[in-house]
């Protein structure tokens, strides 16, 4: 299974049953993406801070003990190790949850691994709210932004099991530092083993041109959810997957832009420097249009569970819907 | 009633009350961590119950001893000593982890008054301690900072950081307490990533450093007055305990770090302790009231 | 001096000879502003990471010498102690590199600061690439991006050496946490003891209503001089000093984008998710128009003197005037 | 010639050959650390010229020991070290940190070829050692990885993340060498964050120390055969320094951390070190083609 190299465009959405979507958890595609490059790649380490289960690269650790260092609890060392191994010759992915990988190693990415442009590949569990029950310290909510400012990272946020696999496996063959982020909780299927996955290439899962719903991770259901109830009401939204956050395709970006004359960004991520912040940068530098933004509003998240959650901090479909209207109503306002 | 200073007795009944809150909040919110709480109970209830100078109907009594949980995980246990003390009514341990709740799964500072500082993320909390104690040590105040840190944790960098830190400040007003419970999440401490010889290091860290059988009450309380009495440094008492203690089928087990019981083992665990799920919700149930609760004796 | 009871709005600019500026280090600028709050209040205390000299807090601790706490070279440890001593009703603020204080830090700040809530007030020094020959890893830009991203944090990027005084003294008023970026070499003092600085708000600087250039730090002084260039030319820029980063002054914002139309954004930070992000998610929120960034362009700084660095990355005053060309023919475009 | 093994009595000459290019290149830069540079120039002339297997004309040499130097701030040392060897033309020595050149600040891999690593956030170095001594192990390379620290440096957890792992897996083709030169920024590393018994640290993290006076070569020498010898556990190297060591007015002050000598400064210094300011910028000057620069005699 080769991310890239699959059926051209466009990219047929897979069928989809939206009101009852298979449910598969974003970071066992992480952890079979590990257990493909093991197999096809003996230069595929992976390392984990006291966290194998959670970030299910316990698949990889069965299969491939020898290329599998445990780390302990200590995310700036894993950080560095990884940059370590990587100047060796290796390909080190390593795993812990997003608030660590972001945070707690931030000048570990910077300076070692970024400056020096390694190839190490970063694994963030537990992005976003829909961690759930654990709360607002392992609720990973500001690695876009982070990620994003520093020179040679690249950053992808998947939308679903299989383009986690697939996005995992194309990240190896990038000769530079990169990020993925994966959640927790089993989140809707949208795409198929056989939907293109290209970095860097923003995927258009959905047509439409009264405005462009662009969303990464699992914010690509809720707006296909939202893009239908919208189409009930005579509205064609596009929804766009931006699975790759850095580097961004402005060129769909722009061209939805333009095309549609109006955006909502939605994303599970505070609202400062993420998935909305790229799209404002892009749009603002291409073709000016009114955005509006579902994401989470500048607060910590909290206990409860995925939904409710999202509920809660206002990033469901009808969220989405609202949007919309509101987008819509600045577009003719103009 | 600010410092209880219960006797041993009290306090193995006290210890015995949070085992069984532990067990009966973890069924009720289906999520949260089972093994360390347990470990840490027999300590913890030491310094809730005796060891500290605690006011939780003042909560910002000037006078009060300050306590920091480093492992944020551990919030079972933390809140069952904050409801049994008296921060708040015991009924609200059923709201664990939920939505509407105000017990977080990691402590919260801003959701649950009581709690001095939040955390969650391993390795940061004794550096937290360090101000404290420094800064009670500046406005001239007699106040005690006790921090619980666990043993995986000791994997941490800043711990050592805040260790020379604590030294170099000859900080004696500060308590560190390790749960030496041998596990953490991925297995045993020392193969995940050993830690030993971990007196040693405390002693080149230079700290005065006390070992006790973390389930000894009677041994605790003498580790507590031994590390009041040091004066010029910090006292780090290594807790060597049992994870899962007090429930048969979790004990020594590492697979019961971030797990809760379901309602069988639940059952299970509670008979094993005198009591039964439906009794002891029902006794948490109708606490909604803030105050100290009273003895085993008193209440079973 | 108080920051923010001095003479009321409109805000005069200083008057600046914009060719032979006065030169003064901003970072003395929070050393003075340290040494004023430590006269004024008790409860200041200050930290420092093994950087007295380089951070200028020395000055707060020779005349403060009991509430002066050397951490040695350990930023995480410095930031939680610093929350230590603010869960004692200490206001402590710390100092090192901004590099560090945003990236080693940071979950740190992010946790036990920020989620806390606690008054902790974080110094960032040798912000951007006119740290001059320490070269790529000393040069703080990402900062912006970071801090933002955080719920509950504040963040100030003062223009000058008066600018950076008052927003120390500001800074302690706030009972939340904040961070404050300033600079290594002198650079332009573009204000006085007297202008206004009220945290939040932004400054107009020069009117004009062509074209808006928002710009913070030391872009300020580069942004002033583009304009007047601009001026020989018959177009008026409006120069806004966005000297609080978070929370973004945004009625300030959509005004100038309605006002002018246009705008040109001038920060020495990388070009996502800092002073351009912020503005570009303003601005299609309120009123959407063309924006260019001169910025870092995700790059890495690197070794030299502070003015070839900021003519080599294309951060001077000339690349304004080149932005501000390129945003006014996309104006007209329209 | 990648092992050069040469004598102690050229090693001390070649010790001085870097202290004059570090003298050199810091007067033409006007900017840069001396203390470090200096303190580290005999363990490093060590390093580079007898202990380590490094292929210059083959910087990809699979063959090649590794080595990091973790204080990133020590380039003048280090760009010396490598230009003397033969990495670059000594030439290059003259554009340190200037916009042009490509020997920035602190060491960029991309700049320099022949660091392994950039680096210039302390306390990162010994980690990357340890996955690059991992790696090395992987591929059952008989590789060492050398690792250089400083004492201040000491104060950053990473260093005690970096150890603690380095023991659990027994890397034994991993040395470290600590800077030991008992100064920092602020001053004295005992007064601004003390780290002793720094020995006993290390010990308790399962590392085999070695204690040396870090001036002399001989002693140098031996320490590494016996980290070497050293099977089962990694070792490190605690070098006793002075910083500023052969330029008197600089010998033991912490003042000359971080700044370069003046011009005076720079041709008193080189007096005291038997050549001038103008001779050996000349030497530099007329060395365009990276190559191992012949010994003392051959030269002056
Ligand atoms: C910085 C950080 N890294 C990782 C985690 C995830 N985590 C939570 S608990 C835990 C294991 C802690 O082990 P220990 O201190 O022994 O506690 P115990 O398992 O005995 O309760 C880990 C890795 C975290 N909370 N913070
Ligand atoms: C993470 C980090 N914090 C702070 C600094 C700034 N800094 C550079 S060198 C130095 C002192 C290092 O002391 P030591 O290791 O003893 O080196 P020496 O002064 O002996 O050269 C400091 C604090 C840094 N480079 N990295
Ligand atoms: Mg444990
Ligand atoms: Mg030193």
């Amino acid at each position: 299974m080769s991310g890239t190299t699959k059926t051209a465009a466009p990219v047929p959405p897979a069928p989809v049953n939206l009101a009852k979507p298979e449910m598969k958890r974003t970071r066992e595609g992480f952890g079979h993406g590990l257990v493909d490059l093991g197999e096809r790649r003996k230069d595929v380490v992976v390392l984990v801070g006291d966290l194998t289960g959670s970030t299910n690269v316990n698949l990889f650790a069965e299969r491939f003990p020898d290329r599998f260092v445990e780390v302990g609890i200590a995310e700036q060392n894993m950080m560095c190790i990884a940059a370590g191994l990587a100047a060796t010759g290796k390909i080190p992915f390593l795993a812990t949850y997003g608030a660590f990988a972001s945070c707690r190693s931030a000048d570990q990415m910077r300076v070692t691994v970024a400056y020096t442009d390694l190839p190490v590949k970063i694994g963030g569990a537990h992005g976003g709210i829909s961690v759930g029950p654990d709360g607002a310290t392992h609720q990973a909510m500001e690695e876009i932004a982070i990620v994003r400012s520093i020179p040679n990272m690249k950053m992808v946020v998947p939308c679903d099991y299989w383009e986690t696999r697939k996005a995992t496996v194309a990240l190896a063959d990038d000769p530079h530092p990169n990020y993925i982020r994966f959640g927790r909780e089993p989140v809707p299927v949208v795409t198929g083993p056989d939907t293109l996955f290209t970095l860097g290439k923003a995927n258009v899962v959905r047509e439409g041109s009264d405005l462009a719903i662009i969303a990464c991770g699992v914010m690509v259901y809720e707006a296909l959810v939202a893009a239908e109830e919208l189409s009930d009401r005579g509205i064609q939204a596009r929804v766009l997957n931006v699975h790759t956050l850095k580097p961004l395709d402005r060129d769909q970006v722009a061209r939805a832009a333009r095309e549609c004359g109006a955006i909502v960004t939605a994303e599970e991520h505070q609202i400062h420097g993420g998935l909305g912040g790229a799209i404002a940068e892009a749009v603002v530098q291409s073709y000016p249009v009114p955005i509006e933004f579902v994401a989470v509003h500048d607060r910590f998240g909290r206990s409860g569970k995925q939904d409710e959650l999202m509920a809660a901090f206002g990033i469901k479909a009808p969220d989405v819907v609202r949007a919309a209207e509101r987008v819509l109503a600045r577009k003719r306002a103009r | 009633m600010p410092r209880l200073q219960m006797t041993v007795e009290a306090l193995r009944e006290r210890a015995l009350f949070v085992r069984r809150d532990i067990i009966a909040l973890l069924a009720k919110a289906q999520s949260g961590h089972s093994g360390g709480p347990l470990s840490s109970a027999d300590f913890g209830t030491a310094l809730f119950f005796h060891e500290m100078n605690v006011n939780p109907s003042r909560l910002d009594d000037p006078g009060r001893d300050l306590w920091h949980f480093s492992i944020g995980h551990v919030t079972p246990v933390i809140y069952s000593l904050m409801g049994e003390r008296g921060y708040f009514p015991l009924a609200d341990l059923l709201g664990f982890r939920q939505l509407n709740g105000h017990l977080q799964g990691h402590p919260s500072k801003h959701d649950t008054p009581g709690i001095e500082v939040s955390s969650g993320s391993l390795g940061q909390g004794l550096s937290v301690a360090c101000g404290m104690a420094l800064g009670s040590r500046m406005d001239g105040a007699s106040r005690r900072v006790y921090c619980v840190m666990g043993d995986g944790e000791q994997q941490e960098g800043q711990i050592w950081e805040a260790a020379m830190f604590a030294a170099h400040y000859k900080l004696d007003n500060l308590c560190g307490i390790v749960d030496y419970n041998r596990k953490q999440i991925d297995g045993d401490v020392e193969t995940v990533m050993g830690i030993a010889p971990l007196a040693s290091k405390w002693r080149a860290f230079n700290w005065h450093v006390i070992e006790v059988n973390g389930h000894d009450i009677a041994g605790i309380l003498q580790a507590f007055d031994e590390a009041r009495a040091t004066s010029g440094r910090p006292s780090v008492i290594l807790a060597h305990t049992v994870m899962g203690r007090g429930v048969s089928f979790m004990e020594d087990d590492y697979k019961w770090h971030g797990v809760p019981p379901n309602r069988d083992q639940a059952e299970q665990a509670l008979k094993e302790m005198g009591t039964s799920l439906a009794d002891w919700t029902a006794r948490l149930e109708s606490w909604t009231r803030p105050e100290v609760a009273p003895g085993l004796r008193a209440a079973s």
